[in-house]
């Protein structure tokens, strides 16, 4: 990827020396392994620090609403259908946004790759389809593909769907047989083993609401979480209340969600909280041939009315 | 809506929508009776109720 | 000062032991990581990793607690009358507590024991609680406790500081709440104390000499509340973050806390739970108005109460002790570390 | 020390409607134990968390004075959750209240001093309080001159009418009533915004003369420079905040200015210490 860095680079120096943009939103490099932050640079001489690597795993599309005037962004494939999300919710004009699209090949999966050390890593390097990583105990190098994140092994959608200009050649997308593995495990659990799977799953959430935050999606002014009047849900550590955030946070993302791992990428307890969204992801697909943020003509099936509508409510 | 919380493990039959007009009173009734009819036979609910505590 | 040593051996023995007058807490190893839980009946508090994921803040502080109660139901005499919920004030033991944990401890008990209130659950928790420490011998590199005021064998807001000998622990009693402690294990096999504070001495600068993380707050002092607060680099600071709370609820000196009641059929009760400056929520007032309303000054007021409302209001040093938790945790990876380096470095006129 | 977080139980005594659009109401509370009010002892300024078991608690400014007993008295704006709900309570329910609390306007320092009260809309409460307070026969002497200028949107939205009327009668008190605006041909009073009042009635400062000022933000925006314009240095400008709060004992850390924190430290303040912290209220 060390192509695409300069590449970006370029563009953003471009971008910012014309005054085309006023700022361009992009990753920086972090200040511990593994680890990149969202910047946004508005001198060109700052271009220099804006990087790319598969540590990049959250989603800029959350960074671009209420900007002013006209800001680039760097868009995976995931991102950039949250971008065309945000376009048809009206929450960015497509004249505002510059989309420097960067095909990608997948983020890696950090809790995975850090649960191989007993000790903190403190070295992190990428070559290629390698990555080496290092503790004050161990060495190892490993095959960036075997430590992806789930969602980057069964993206079918890694070139950006919208861009105005690509940092690199367009990536071959993958062909998934089986694009919902995980939902299905779960579905052919009996009811009570799935209650318990999502028990589970929850069950250390402090609710930061990290995943919320992360999401693109979630832009609500006044989330119902924290609405008080009425008040929707308790504020405490009640396991009904956290099921309950988890639920309706997913259901808010139902039809939109584009499976970019940014909310269980940030959440601090390592939930999986995509268990909730690749339900919605998979009915969305199964009921509608639904896939969120391809298409700025169409609104999501939720958000539309059809008379094939195929629930059975309407009768 | 109902598929998800299905996926959770909370029962289908608990959880009922339906298109109802203000002008449809027989439907109302008709589709309370049924809703009411299959929570029944459910049980108490056991799930997503809060300790409190 | 009184040592004792443990054969490792009798470990799982004398922790049993202390059972039968303590409530016992520590890290336990879970999914996601390690986390300060009650420990079950044969359960034994992990003495081996540097870091929990959660700080031992919870014991004293648990992120729900109900703090009174009272009835709704007018036929009963003392409908909506509130009381406090009764406490267990049973001795409770926390071991394998880390050191920047406990004196994080006794940075937030500046806030929850003053002279002029005294919080009761904050402070019938903390004098239940008997705090049994070990030293990090290998500290992790985001370590910087010893550049906040403490380190991996510091032994203030401790009961007992042990260190892990490969085969044996070496314990420092340091109160008598300690030793009441190690005496329900049945460990008191008293060793000389000369030596044993000779080997405490080494393994601390062994441990102090592996923390390769530092920070430096010599200056913030100097500077005014209102220069730091008007300084042009919060912005670019805040950029990336999401507010999510992470680094507050991570933290073992974060405290703050929200009120909120619940009503079940004809019973209410009052519960508080950790609350965030993060959240636009925290500091929202009825009309609307808020006095922290962008992200960059919620940002702004967790670094600034940190490292320079508290050591301004205190003069005891920063509301940090270095334990990197909240630089480990952060999903964009705002650093502390790096917020102070600059706050620490500003010079207004340049 | 008992537990902070404990309400007295007390007896909602009398509801009012305090202004003509009935936002704001007027709550007398009797304590269930007689011995609680003892314990409430308070200083005109100060505030306390009044407390609906199952619904929340709300910091309120006490507007009874500590010269009245027997009761104490709260005029609520309805607002949020719990206001809402107080309004619809009734005479005769019990609720509790948590308090005193904070810090209360300096009387010590005050005495002997003339004092130039300013309030606007429902912001009346602390300072009907600290004029009930300084009026009382016993306390009269210790300040000099007593000013007050208060400024509601019309008539009907001026709090403790009666009272106000009674005031301007006495010559022990010179009362600046206004309001912004009104059709009522018999008003005798001011019309205008009270920074203009301010600056046209309120007295000249000296280095004996204070003023406290309590009210929404725009009036205390305005009515600075007005002070200034007469002479007010930093530390003769007293004034009242309001922030979120919850514990109301320091605690909860949401309040804060700096490393003030309104509710404990406060929420009585001099300009001069304002303008020392970020203004974040």
């Amino acid at each position: 990827m060390d192509t695409c860095i300069q590449k970006i680079r370029e563009i953003a120096f471009q971008l910012l020396d014309k005054k085309e943009v006023e700022k361009v939103i992009g990753f920086s490099n972090g200040t511990i392994p593994m680890a990149t932050s969202p910047i946004t640079i508005a001198s060109k001489q700052d271009t220099e620090k804006l990087v790319f690597n598969s540590t990049c795993g959250l989603n800029l599309a959350n960074y671009i609403r209420q900007q002013k005037g006209k800001i680039a962004v760097i868009a995976k494939g995931c991102d950039s259908r949250n971008i065309v999300t945000h376009i048809i919710e009206n929450q960015v004009k497509r004249d505002q946004v510059y989309i420097i699209g960067v095909p990608c090949n997948g983020m890696i999966n950090k809790s995975k790759i850090k649960s191989l050390f007993e000790d903190e890593i403190q070295k992190f390097e990428e070559d290629g389809d390698s990555l080496i990583i290092e503790s004050s105990s161990k060495k190892e190098k490993l095959k960036k593909n075997d430590y992806l994140r789930e969602n980057c092994r069964l993206c079918q959608h890694r070139n950006p769907v919208i861009y105005d200009v690509l940092a690199g050649d367009l990536v071959k997308e993958q062909i998934i047989d089986v694009p919902y593995p995980d939902v299905e495990k779960i579905a052919a659990l009996e009811a009570d083993a799935r209650w318990i799977h999502f028990q589970d799953l929850t069950k250390n959430c402090i609710r930061c609401y990290a995943c919320r935050n992360a999401c693109p999606l979630c832009y609500c002014p006044t989330c119902f979480v924290d609405e008080s009047g009425p008040q929707w849900v308790g504020k405490g550590q009640d396991k009904t209340d956290i099921n309950t955030f988890h639920f309706l946070r997913a259901f808010h993302c139902a039809g939109r969600c584009t499976d970019c791992g940014a909310c269980a990428e940030a959440c601090p307890m390592d939930i999986n909280v995509r268990d909730f969204t690749r339900k919605l992801n998979k009915d969305t697909f199964d009921m509608f041939g639904w896939e969120a943020g391809l298409d700025l003509t169409k609104r999501p099936p939720l958000d539309a009315y059809s008379p094939d509508d195929p629930n059975d409510f309407i009768k | 809506m109902g598929n998800l919380l299905e996926h959770m493990g909370i029962e289908r039959d608990r959880i009922h929508f339906s298109w109802i007009s203000s002008a449809e009173a027989t439907k109302f009734v008709d589709v309370v009776k049924e809703i009411s009819n299959k929570v029944r036979a459910l049980g108490p609910n056991k799930k997503l109720v809060k300790d409190y505590n | 000062m009184k040592f004792i040593t443990i054969d490792k051996k009798n470990w799982a023995k004398g922790i049993e032991k202390s059972r039968e007058t303590y409530r016992l807490f520590g890290p336990v190893k879970d999914k996601n990581g390690v986390f300060i839980r009650t420990l079950e009946k044969d359960m034994l508090p992990d003495m081996t990793i540097n870091d929990s994921i959660m700080s031992v803040k919870s014991v004293l502080f648990p992120q729900t607690e109900k703090i009174l109660f009272t009835t709704l139901d007018e036929a009963k005499e003392d409908h909506h009358i509130m009381k406090r919920v009764e406490f267990d004030s049973s001795p409770r033991a926390v071991v394998g507590i880390r050191p920047y944990d406990a004196k994080a401890i006794e940075l937030v008990k500046m806030n929850f024991d003053t002279d002029d209130y005294r919080d009761p659950y904050w402070c019938d928790a903390y004098e239940a609680t008997t705090f049994v420490g070990v030293g990090i011998n290998k500290p992790g590199p985001f370590d910087f406790s010893t550049s906040a005021g403490t380190g991996p064998f510091s032994e203030s807001g401790l009961d007992v500081l042990m260190a892990d000998l490969d085969n044996a622990y070496l314990a420092k009693i340091l109160t008598g709440k300690g030793e009441a402690f190690m005496k329900s294990c049945g460990f008191e096999k008293n060793t000389d104390e000369k030596e044993s504070q000779a080997l405490f001495d080494i393994l601390r600068k062994e441990a102090e000499k592996n923390i390769s993380s530092h920070i430096d707050t010599g200056k913030l002092k100097g500077k005014t509340v209102l220069e730091l607060h008007e300084a042009p680099f919060w912005d670019d600071i805040a950029f990336a973050c999401i507010n999510c709370g992470t680094c507050t609820f991570v933290c073992p000196t974060c405290w703050c806390f929200d009120i909120q009641d619940e009503t079940k059929q004809k019973s209410a009760g009052r519960f508080r739970n950790w609350d965030t400056c993060m959240s636009p929520l925290f500091t929202k007032h009825a009309t609307g108005h808020n006095p922290r309303d962008s992200k960059t000054q919620r940002v702004r007021q967790r670094f600034m109460h940190k490292l320079k409302y508290f050591p301004d209001k205190y003069d005891k040093g920063i509301m940090c002790v270095g334990c990197g938790r909240c630089v480990k945790s952060c999903p964009v990876n705002i650093d502390i570390r790096e917020v102070c380096k600059i706050m620490n470095s500003y010079e207004k006129n340049n | 020390m008992e537990n902070p977080y404990l309400p007295y139980p007390v007896r909602i005594d009398n509801i009012e409607i305090a202004t003509e659009d009935k936002s704001l109401k007027t709550f007398k509370f009797v304590f269930l134990n007689p011995e609680d009010e003892k314990k409430f002892s308070y200083q005109a300024g100060q505030f306390a968390e009044l407390s609906i078991p199952g619904v929340g608690e709300i910091p309120i400014g006490i507007a009874s004075s500590p010269v009245e007993k027997g009761f104490v008295k709260f005029t609520v704006f309805r607002t949020g959750v719990v206001t809402s709900h107080l309004h619809n309570m009734k005479i005769g329910d019990i609720m509790g209240i948590r308090g005193p609390l904070g810090n209360w306007y300096p009387w010590d320092k005050l005495e002997n001093k003339n004092v130039v009260i300013i309030g606007g809309g429902f912001a009346f409460t602390t300072l009907r309080s600290s004029i009930i307070y300084m009026l009382d026969p016993a306390n009269r002497k210790k300040f000099k001159n007593i000013d007050v200028v208060y400024g509601a949107r019309s008539p009907g939205m001026l709090l403790y009418r009666e009272e106000l009327y009674e005031w301007e009668k006495r010559d022990d008190i010179n009362m600046h009533i206004t309001v912004d605006g009104t059709n009522d041909p018999t008003w005798k009073y001011h019309k205008g915004f009270v920074p203009q009042i301010v600056e046209q009635n309120a007295p000249k400062a000296d280095e004996n003369t204070y003023a406290i000022i309590c009210g929404p933000p725009i009036m205390i925006k305005f009515t600075q420079p007005a002070l200034v314009a007469l002479g007010y240095k930093e530390h003769q400008i007293i004034m009242s905040l309001e922030n979120r709060m919850k514990c109301g004992i320091g605690m909860c850390g949401r309040c804060n200015i700096g490393k003030e924190l309104v509710c404990k430290d406060g929420p009585v303040f001099t300009l001069e210490q304002l303008n020392k912290t970020p203004k974040e209220y």
